[in-house]
């Protein structure tokens, strides 16, 4: 894998920024303060200065340990931002169910991975899990049966460090790496293959979630509270048919995903992607019957992981009606309007 | 000054036999020699020089550093050494006293303290009154048709004391030891008072220098007695393969546990002074006393110096022991003690009888 | 291999009697011809081989600042010394130190080399931390001895030879094939240029400089010592160490 | 501070008062030493005592009882439950009074530093001198003897002196700091069954095909079941059934990402000879969150003990065993072996982090402390029975504690209350590097250290893949052998102690001062060579080693046979070892004691035959059974197993004199292939291990038995995720304690010595 000329000495691109200012600087000012970032963390993947210091997101903290290496400001997605939207282009659409694994629908995602991990195209992915009080936290999963954990399926609505975690991931693969996230992830990895060969090597598979928005966790559990969730008996949460979706341990509460906008963050207001257009392979609930996910195939490698499945009859297959799907598509696509 | 007169007289009538000092004395003026000689006077003499208290000191101090010795010799390693290296590390044990005379004394509060304190103090009575009875030789402080007897019966009296300190300590340890000493005690004083008793009709007497004079070995008359008594000895005065009651690795010390200090320093003695006495007495009854080739310029000495010789030497086997055994069980001392150390005692009374008759 | 059943020993009375004596006799041997074997120290000192694990000594000019001794060691009794001049060396605190000798078969260079001292009281545990300037020349322990003991094991027994005068504590490290290594990046399109590995180097063997558009990395392969630092570093790890060319 | 404060007041009193002179001299050379053993270096103050050191040249004394010693040697690791005694000891002991410590352990803490259960005595007691080592040499310690004198004298100081050189000046920027060398997975997977080349049994077949049971081959001999926790017992059962009739170990992995805990028994076979060398993991997981499982105790008698100690470490329950209080660990250390209890770090540069560690003492340190509930004392009573604790300081005790119920002199009940020496290796090898647990667990034992660091190495091998060259295998053969000659040695001096026979311990230590003289010619160490690395050895023996070492074989058998003489055959000693602490054969498998003791009791069970490893298929040599299972039984056949270990060195050193090459596999040098030896490349090769994803257990042979090894890797961490170990003298308590009900009194100290049980070992 690796290149066979070691050399001693090489040149890495600049991207060309005025000499005073540093790259968090560049990044704080041009994408967190216009309310683009979209906390899809892309730049702290990669970002050295996080590795060594272990200091987080905080672009403030992050100015006095920074190395002026510029890699943030090269894999960030939401820098001069050209917003994708609509269906994207792709092989081929369908519903799936996936007989293996129970998850909130068909559970393809879950599926796709496991059947590429046992086609040897990846050795690990990256899932988010959650803690009792839905904090996300990142898992690697290396075999199935680490899907045994009961809070690693499901659907969180809230933001998640996945893309962090990819570093790890792909420097510590022997083969691949399966990387799932929502459209902004996606765009995130993206960047980072674009700029980093090893980013490029090492992920293998990446799945696209369809995606309306998502939610910082204290703002989303802060809200849930209001509306009289007790997050400690949560036990799932969906949003189906314009209503928001708590299921708890001994009650349901339900709203309108209306109410939600007012903690919607600015990342996901001027987020146009709803299906993920650079993955591999967006999977997502709306356009097929309860109990099954959409799945549409971008690229060659998803489709051969498709068929795979398909061969070893992992998965019910069954028809797709992409109008919800574009219907939703287009309504993200409004949102271009608050990009300022 | 009459009295001392009369002391004087009756000093000088009853004085140890020095060829080797009579013409030092000799030098002297009349009062002076006989005060100077005042010391030479038997009973005196047997109390504070041979066999009793200089010699029990001395060999309080050298015994353990010769017991440490040999036994190191045997274990294939030197033993006290450094203190004077010229000498082998001889004073090790005045070292050692020294340390335990500094040392504090602690009184657990577990203890009964009036006891604990006195008993071990006690215990001297037993330990020196004996000294009076041993004849070194023809020296001795009490000479009586008895004194075999009596002196057996002071040490009797020892493990009472042994008994009392390991009670009053307040320790598990010391208790369970105390037990065990207690349970010896009638094991071993059965078979012990019954070979001296076969030795004392052989000898037909309790007195020491009778027994001395009458140039007899014992141990040649009646040898089981003599296994016997040796066998009792090592068990009463704790010797391996006997040490039971105060296993330092079962029972770390057994009665003495608590015991610190000079306390410990003097309970320690003990078993050594009971140990001087029973040698004292083997060698009294089967190795022929002070018997020996006479050295003539030491007069009476040269019993003494023979006794106190053939006393070492008994002891040092006792000490040896400690090398080639190890430790017996408590039911397994007590079932020798009580059948077959027993049955070989009353074989070596029959013997005695059969001697006594035959040559009668 | 096979299994070999034991009979346990049944002792008559005579069998008795015989190891009574048996004991008895070999206590009586040894009381007059014992084999004893000790070493007198502090008079004497026992002759330790060259190869002994003991205090190390630290040769400054040899050490290529790789912290592989302070990594390796298992209690963590070696920690790095910053010096004045920026470069970091080594510091054993011998109140940890257990004398594995990990260290000085981790050393490249063959900077630590051991001693044969071993013998040492200290009053205060704080003293016992030896400092980088404090490893480098041997130290001065009280000594009492006159002469030295070595074991000597023969065919039948073992025997104490003793000889006049004082053992050597110094020994010359065994000669050892020096393996020199180099820093190479075999995968420059990863590099983020995030000048980590030039930060970490303490022989400035790494360079970064701005060159128009790019910013081009250099390795001074002359002045790289192959101590893995900037291997161990690199956040996404481009670089590798190799042999040096020529040397395999 | 009080322990200033005892300082200052016990070199006062020597310096003091009118027969100062008289007292200071006294007390110099009077130095006894309480026989106060706390951990491995006690083997060297043993060494230091016995001949080829002999302290008492000096007039130390090593002493049983501290009324009436004033010296104290502290050997190394104090741990929080020892603590309490060694302040109790130093209360009990009269003025003046001195402590030197010895060992690393003890004065920052050495290989434990970053331990949950180690202290600073130094902070409980005043210290007056320090020797370094791990474990010192005999003349380290002797050296602090004759300072502790030189102080009473008034002239007390370091003996050693630096000479500081001058460090280089011209330099550059500040360098940024490395991290840390270890790496460990995020969320890393823990599996057991981890599919790999091997068979199932016969007799597991139809539990294979079993409904919610997976039976996976896991490697050569060895077998995964994975069962509900419901099952756990019932599956239990069956495989008792089949003639697994012995727990190995018993092992819980917390996997705290996962939100479950991993019960797992390993399980073999005495009985069915072509099931020994099989290990069956019999494993299910359980919720993390207030853990209560079901105690298979009822079926496997032998996994009681290892239920009570993961009670303690993991703070589960099992329900149904008896034992519901704390057995090894002090009362103030809750669940430390759950991955969320954090030791502290390693720090690379110095004045970052404080050199020692901050210990957190219970509030009151010098509580007495008793884990044995207070009805046993009632019911003691009610019964007219007589409650004796032995130890932990204690001349016949070592590092335990065990409580006796006696009546009359019959011992009725044994409780034991080991962990006075438990140093916590397994959490601290999650810590460290999987190199830097070599001489970690090589303190498991110091009198045994090749065959633990064999042991520890042959597992990392065995999940390597890495065989070792065939010289190398004949050098850890020989050394494997004399380090069993040395354990066996140590033991029965210690056993001759305990009888009473200071002579044979003497003799036995003069015996292995001649091997400590062998080691050290190869190794460098007396006692912890740490020799023994994946793919071989360090360095290669010399050719005059090896003729020392084949001189050994025949110049041992001349003492060997004067400590027979006197000892062994002493009619004395026979008379109390004879049918004493008889083990049934029954009741050694049912307790699951292992090695010699074992055999002792008619099993025919060796690893060494059942898993052959190293050289030992290639030598001849015959493995000693006996049927008595008395105290006799067991020591005469590890005597015998002396002899043949001799015949195995005799052989090898043989086999070494012919064969020359390599003594480490060209695997681990990888790129190094034309390196000689390890020299140099340490931590270039080996730092850098890492195992593949799975559970690797091994089983070797160590001197006092089984000694079982299970690494847990999740794939990716260059530091063990869990180790298990479970040491034979730890298996072997069970069997001591159930070989003393019964017996008399006296008769503990000479089942102990029988038992050759090393506390160390078995508290790990």
């Amino acid at each position: 894998m690796r290149c066979v000329a070691a050399v001693s000495e090489w040149r890495v691109k600049l991207v060309g920024r005025p000499k005073d200012v540093s790259c968090p600087s560049v990044v704080k000012t041009q994408v967190i303060d216009t309310g683009l970032c979209c906390r899809c963390m892309a730049c702290m993947a990669a970002c050295p200065a996080a590795v060594r210091t272990g200091v987080g997101f905080d672009f403030e903290e992050r100015k006095h340990v920074c190395v002026d290496c510029e890699i943030c400001v090269r894999v960030c997605p939401r820098l001069d931002y050209k917003p994708l939207s609509g269906i994207g282009s792709y092989i081929k659409a369908v519903a799936g169910r996936s007989k293996r694994f129970k998850g909130q629908d068909g559970a393809m995602v879950t599926e796709i991975l496991m059947s590429a991990m046992e086609m040897g195209i990846i050795d690990r992915c990256i899932f988010v899990g959650r803690d009792e009080d839905w904090r996300t936290e990142i898992l690697h999963v290396r075999d199935v049966e680490q899907l045994e954990v009961p809070t690693l399926t499901g659907t969180k609505y809230t933001f998640a460090a996945a893309v962090p975690a990819l570093r790890e991931a792909v420097l510590n693969t022997k083969v691949g790496v399966g990387f799932v996230g929502t459209p902004c992830m996606v765009s995130g990895v993206r960047r980072l293959q674009k700029e980093l060969a090893v980013f490029r090597r090492k992920v293998k598979l990446v799945i696209g979630l369809f995606c309306t928005e998502n939610f910082y966790w204290d703002e989303l559990t802060e809200f849930l509270k209001e509306r009289g969730v007790d997050i400690k008996k949560l036990v799932k949460t969906d949003i189906t048919k314009g209503k928001f979706i708590a299921t708890m341990t001994d009650d349901v509460v339900e709203f309108p995903v209306k109410e939600l906008s007012a903690i919607m963050p600015s990342g996901c207001r001027v987020c146009t992607d709803f299906s993920a257009v650079e993955s591999d392979v967006s999977v997502g609930s709306v356009g097929s019957k309860p109990g099954f996910s959409t799945v549409l195939v971008r690229e060659e490698n998803a489709k051969e992981v498709l068929d795979f499945i398909r061969e070893h009859g992992y998965a019910d297959f069954d028809e797709v009606s992409l109008e919800f799907v574009e219907r939703l598509c287009n309504l993200k696509k409004k949102r271009e309007a608050n990009i300022k | 000054m009459k009295m001392l007169g009369q002391i004087l007289e009756l000093a000088s009538s009853n004085r140890v036999e020095i060829p080797l000092i009579e013409p030092l004395l000799g030098m002297l003026p009349p009062p002076l020699s006989e005060l100077a000689a005042l010391p030479l006077w038997k009973p005196l003499f047997a109390a504070l020089v041979v066999p009793g208290f200089a010699t029990l000191g001395l060999l309080l101090l050298l015994l353990p550093w010769i017991e440490r010795k040999l036994c190191a010799r045997i274990q294939w390693r030197v033993g006290p050494k450094e203190i004077v290296s010229w000498l082998g590390g001889i004073i090790q044990l005045l070292a050692d006293s020294l340390r335990f005379l500094f040392q504090e004394v602690i009184v657990s509060r577990d203890s009964h303290r009036p006891y604990f304190t006195q008993f071990v103090l006690l215990s001297f009575i037993p330990a020196l009154l004996p000294m009076l009875f041993v004849a070194a030789g023809t020296i001795i402080a009490i000479r009586t048709e008895y004194s075999v007897q009596i002196m057996l019966a002071l040490v009797c009296l020892f493990p009472v004391f042994i008994l009392g300190m390991g009670w009053s300590s307040g320790n598990r340890f010391a208790f369970v030891g105390t037990v065990r000493e207690a349970f010896m005690y009638f094991a071993y004083e059965v078979p012990l008072i019954l070979s001296v008793i076969a030795m004392l009709l052989v000898f037909g007497t309790g007195d020491p220098v009778a027994i001395g004079e009458s140039g007899r070995l014992g141990i040649v008359l009646n040898p089981l007695a003599a296994l016997v008594f040796f066998i009792a000895t090592a068990m009463g005065t704790s010797r391996l393969p006997f040490e039971i009651p105060e296993a330092d690795q079962e029972l770390a010390f057994g009665p003495f546990i608590e015991y610190s200090g000079i306390t410990f320093g003097l309970a320690y003695v003990l078993a050594y002074e009971k140990l001087y006495v029973l040698s004292a007495l083997f060698t009294t009854l089967f190795l022929g006393g002070g018997s020996g080739p006479m050295i003539a310029p030491l007069g009476e000495l040269s019993g003494a110096l023979w006794f106190v010789l053939k006393v070492i030497v008994v002891m040092v086997v006792f000490a040896a022991l400690r090398a080639i055994y190890p430790r017996f069980r408590l039911d397994q001392a007590l079932k020798a003690g009580w059948s077959s150390i027993l049955a070989i005692s009353l074989l070596a009374i029959i013997i005695s009888s059969v001697e006594v008759v035959m040559w009668a | 291999m096979g299994i070999k059943r034991l009979k346990m020993p049944e002792y008559s009375f005579g069998d008795k009697v015989k190891w009574h004596a048996a004991a008895v006799g070999t206590a009586f041997k040894e009381a007059f011809f014992p084999h004893t074997v000790t070493v007198h120290y502090p008079k004497e000192r026992r002759k330790f081989p060259d190869n002994f694990r003991g205090y190390i000594l630290f040769d400054i000019e040899k050490c290529i600042n790789c912290w592989q001794c302070a990594f390796v060691c298992p209690a963590n009794a070696i920690r790095m010394k910053e010096a004045p001049n920026k470069k970091y060396y080594p510091t054993i605190d011998y109140a940890k130190c257990i004398f594995c000798h990990f260290c000085v078969d981790s050393c490249v260079g063959g900077a630590l080399r051991t001693t044969k001292i071993h013998d040492v009281a200290y009053a205060d545990v704080n003293e016992m931390l030896a400092e980088t300037e404090q490893l480098m020349e041997p130290p001065e322990i009280v000594r009492e001895d006159r002469r030295y003991v070595e074991y000597v094991i023969e065919e039948d027994d073992v025997r104490l030879r003793r000889v006049k005068g004082q053992d050597y504590l110094l020994v010359e490290p065994p000669p050892r094939k020096e393996y020199s290594m180099v820093c190479v990046c075999d995968d420059p399109e990863s590099c983020t240029g995030c000048g980590t590995c030039a930060d970490v180097c303490e022989h400035y063997a790494i360079s970064i400089s701005i060159e128009g558009e790019y910013k081009v990395i250099r390795i001074d392969t002359a002045r790289c010592t192959g101590c893995g630092l900037c291997v161990k570093e690199c956040p996404l790890r481009v670089l590798r160490l190799v042999r040096r060319e020529g040397e395999q | 501070m009080v322990v200033e404060e005892a300082k200052d007041r016990n070199i006062r009193i020597v310096q003091h008062g009118v027969f100062a002179p008289l007292r200071r001299w006294g007390i110099r050379w009077s130095l006894w030493p309480v026989h106060f053993v706390t951990s491995c270096c006690g083997v060297e103050l043993a060494h230091s005592g016995a001949c080829g050191y002999d302290m008492e040249r000096l007039g130390a004394l090593n002493y049983g009882i501290a009324r009436q010693s004033n010296f104290i040697i502290i050997e190394g690791t104090i741990t929080r439950k020892m603590a309490r005694a060694l302040r109790l000891v130093y209360e009990q002991m009269p003025d003046p009074k001195f402590v030197s410590l010895i060992g690393a352990c003890g004065e920052r803490g050495g290989l434990f530093w970053n331990s949950y259960n180690i202290t600073l005595p130094h902070e409980i007691v005043p210290v007056d001198f320090f020797i370094p080592g791990c474990p010192v040499t005999p003349e380290g310690l002797i050296r602090g003897i004759r300072a502790v004198q030189e102080k009473i004298e008034g002239r007390g100081r370091t003996t050693i002196e630096f000479k500081c050189a001058e460090l280089p000046r011209e330099g550059g920027e500040a360098r940024l700091v490395p991290s840390s060398p270890k790496f460990l997975a995020e969320t890393p997977t823990v599996r057991i069954d981890v599919p790999r080349e091997g068979e199932l049994p016969e007799r597991l077949k139809p539990l294979a095909e079993e409904e919610g049971v997976r039976v996976t081959a896991i490697g050569k001999n060895r077998v995964a079941i994975r069962t509900p926790a419901e099952r756990l017992e019932e599956i239990a059962l069956r495989l008792k059934e089949l003639g697994f009739d012995h727990v190995k170990s018993v092992n819980i992995v917390d996997v705290p990402h996962e939100r479950r805990m991993l019960v797992e028994y390993v399980v073999s076979s005495y009985s069915v000879r072509e099931l020994m060398p099989v290990l069956v993991s019999l494993f299910a997981y359980v919720p993390r969150v207030s853990p209560g499982l079901q105690s298979l105790k009822h079926v496997w008698e032998s996994a009681d003990y290892c239920e009570r100690e993961l009670q303690d470490l993991f703070g589960v329950r099992f329900e149904g065993n008896p034992w519901q209080r704390r057995f090894i660990l002090a009362p103030e250390v809750e669940a430390p072996l759950r991955k969320d209890f954090r030791l502290e770090e390693e720090s690379y540069v110095l004045g970052e982090a404080p050199l020692a560690p901050k210990i957190e003492y219970p509030p009151e340190p010098l509580s007495y402390y008793l884990p044995v509930p207070d009805e046993v004392f009632e019911e003691a009573a009610k019964n007219d029975e007589f409650v004796l604790p032995i130890g932990p300081h204690h001349t016949g005790s070592g590092h335990l504690r065990v409580i006796l119920r006696v009546k009359g002199d019959v011992i009725v009940d044994a409780i034991p209350d080991p962990g006075y020496v438990h140093r916590s290796m397994e959490k601290l090898a999650e810590t460290k590097l999987y190199v830097q647990n070599i001489p970690l667990f090589e303190r498991l034992s110091i009198a045994d250290p090749i065959n633990i660091n064999l042991g520890y190495v042959r597992t990392l091998e065995f999940a390597l893949g890495v065989e070792p060259p065939e010289r190398a295998k004949l050098i850890r053969t020989m050394l494997a052998e004399l380090s069993r000659i040395g354990a066996f040695l140590y033991d029965a001096g210690i056993f001759s102690l305990f009888t009473g026979h200071s002579t044979g311990f003497m003799y036995t230590f003069s015996m292995r001062e001649m091997l400590l003289e062998l080691f050290v010619r190869m190794t460098g160490s007396r006692c912890t060579p740490s020799y023994v690395i994946p793919g071989g050895v360090r360095w290669d023996v010399s050719d005059e080693a090896l003729k020392l070492t084949k001189n050994f074989t025949s110049a041992i058998l001349h003492r060997l046979s004067k400590f027979e003489s006197i000892f062994v055959n002493n009619p004395v000693l026979m008379e109390r070892v004879k049918g004493v602490g008889v083990l049934t054969k029954e009741q050694a498998i049912n307790v699951g004691i292992v090695g010699p003791f074992l055999r002792a009791s008619g099993v025919e069970y060796d690893i060494r035959i059942a898993e052959p490893y190293e050289a030992y298929t290639e030598l001849e040599w015959d493995v000693p059974v006996a049927d008595d299972g008395d105290c006799l039984a067991r020591f005469l056949l590890r005597l015998e197993e002396v002899r043949q270990s001799l015949n195995i060195v005799r052989q090898a050193v043989e086999a070494l004199e012919r064969t020359s090459g390599a003594v480490i596999a060209a695997e681990v040098l990888g790129e190094f292939k034309d390196a000689p030896d390890i020299r140099g490349l340490f931590f270039r090769t080996l730092g850098d291990i890492c195992l593949p994803r799975g559970e690797f257990t091994c089983l070797t042979e160590a001197a006092r038995g089984t000694l079982l090894f299970s690494i847990l890797s999740d794939g990716e961490s260059n530091v063990p995720y869990r180790v298990r170990v479970v040491t034979p003298s730890w298996m072997n308590l069970h069997g001591f304690m159930e070989a003393v009900k019964g017996q008399r009194l006296a008769d503990f100290w000479a089942i102990y010595g029988s038992f050759g049980y090393f506390p160390p070992e078995a508290d790990r």
